[in-house]
């Protein structure tokens, strides 16, 4: 599963773009930012605030509940602030 | 189709004119330009470095100029964002709607800018004096983009 | 004060560019073009002719200028008007206002274009193959106008 | 007094302007009218639909009540159409 990073979050992780393997039971988005924020302080802290964090899966916006499967493309970004 | 991404500087009047060559029940061309400005919240701005999500960014783009298309009789419809590092009076986004009457095209490029400011992936980092700060959304912003939402019962 | 009233065509790119050009806090230029449409009423129009009252254009013209910087925070305000012989595709009309902020602009340049539609003395005369005719004021100008009134108590 | 005409109340008048001396009790904008009206039949024709006779005094609107002043320069013509 591929996760890329944009702005302050792609920052904080030190990353633009990961490949990552979760385990079995991450199921939904809302599993693997869980999942995610127990690989070590950098990622507990940028992800800290979920309110503060968008999820798009292969591009399109997704809620937390959102189910996930092997070939996905994930972003994890701040709200966007463009135009 | 007309969703431009690019780190380029764009040609506002030949843009326009080419939404309207060669089609004439356009009445109007409605057009939205946004530059850098030198201030933010109080501090100076010197440059400004747009971030986006190659391939997401066109398809949000594409899927906002279709709801347009869908709401409003349009005869074009052009939206043109930059990327990378602008500085103060630059061009960052053209959002343009050709119609043959003026209210849908004042309306449907209004739209375009409220709702790609809160849906197209780009994100904004300021240099100011104090360093380079990255730009919080702005409620305005969000209220702005759902005046456009339509009401279901 | 920008208000011209010409025969000749305008240079859409560098009026629009003129508008924020060394003033860095303008974050928006919103703008109208109105065109010479192929069609009206159901019926073919080859070309169309422009009248108006020279000296009350201009007033009037300014006057609504005036209304807008009142009303909304602008940088840059700009309407260019032309007269005389006109064909379909041609550029009859630019309206332009540059602010801060984007709700700003594009109210004040849609209050420009209902106000001027209602205002501004000019007459269009449209050739079909029905031979001359006088356009006749819509209904709708005048309810798109009235929009804009404040309301007394 | 100056005149001025425009669009088809020009038109059917058959002048853009003219210079005209109303008598002493034409003392309003609505009074010039109704003379006007009385100086024959292409002007009764082209002002016979008050309410399609706009008028101004010195490029201002006005109202058909507006007192006149002896070098005003006056314009009628129909409801405007630019844009």
């Amino acid at each position: 599963m591929r996760i890329l990073y944009f702005a302050w979050l792609r920052a904080k992780i030190g990353t633009a773009e990961e490949e990552v393997a979760p385990p079995a039971d991450v199921a939904t988005t809302g599993d693997l930012i869980t999942w995610l924020q127990s690989r070590g302080p950098t990622y507990a802290d940028a992800l800290a605030n979920r309110a503060v964090v968008k999820v798009a899966v292969n591009q399109d916006y997704v809620g937390l509940d959102h189910p996930l499967a092997a070939g996905d493309e994930v972003a994890l970004f701040p709200p966007v602030t463009g135009g | 189709m007309a969703i431009r991404v690019q780190a380029e500087d764009f040609d506002v009047g030949a843009e326009l004119a080419a939404l309207s060559d060669g089609n004439p029940s356009v009445g109007g061309v409605a057009s939205f330009v946004g530059l850098v400005r030198d201030i933010a919240g109080g501090d100076a701005v010197s440059a400004m470095t747009l971030e986006h999500y190659p391939g997401m960014t066109e398809r949000q783009l594409a899927a906002i100029e279709a709801e347009a298309r869908a709401r409003w009789p349009l005869d074009g419809v052009l939206i043109i964002h930059r990327h990378g590092r602008l500085l103060p009076g630059d061009r960052i986004v053209l959002a343009a709607c050709a119609s043959a009457h003026r209210a849908a095209a004042f309306e449907a490029c209004w739209f375009l800018m409220d709702w790609l400011k809160t849906k197209a992936p780009f994100w904004k980092q300021e240099e100011t004096p104090a360093g380079a700060r990255w730009v919080a959304a702005k409620r305005e912003d969000d209220q702005a983009a759902e005046r456009w939402y339509k009401r279901t019962p």
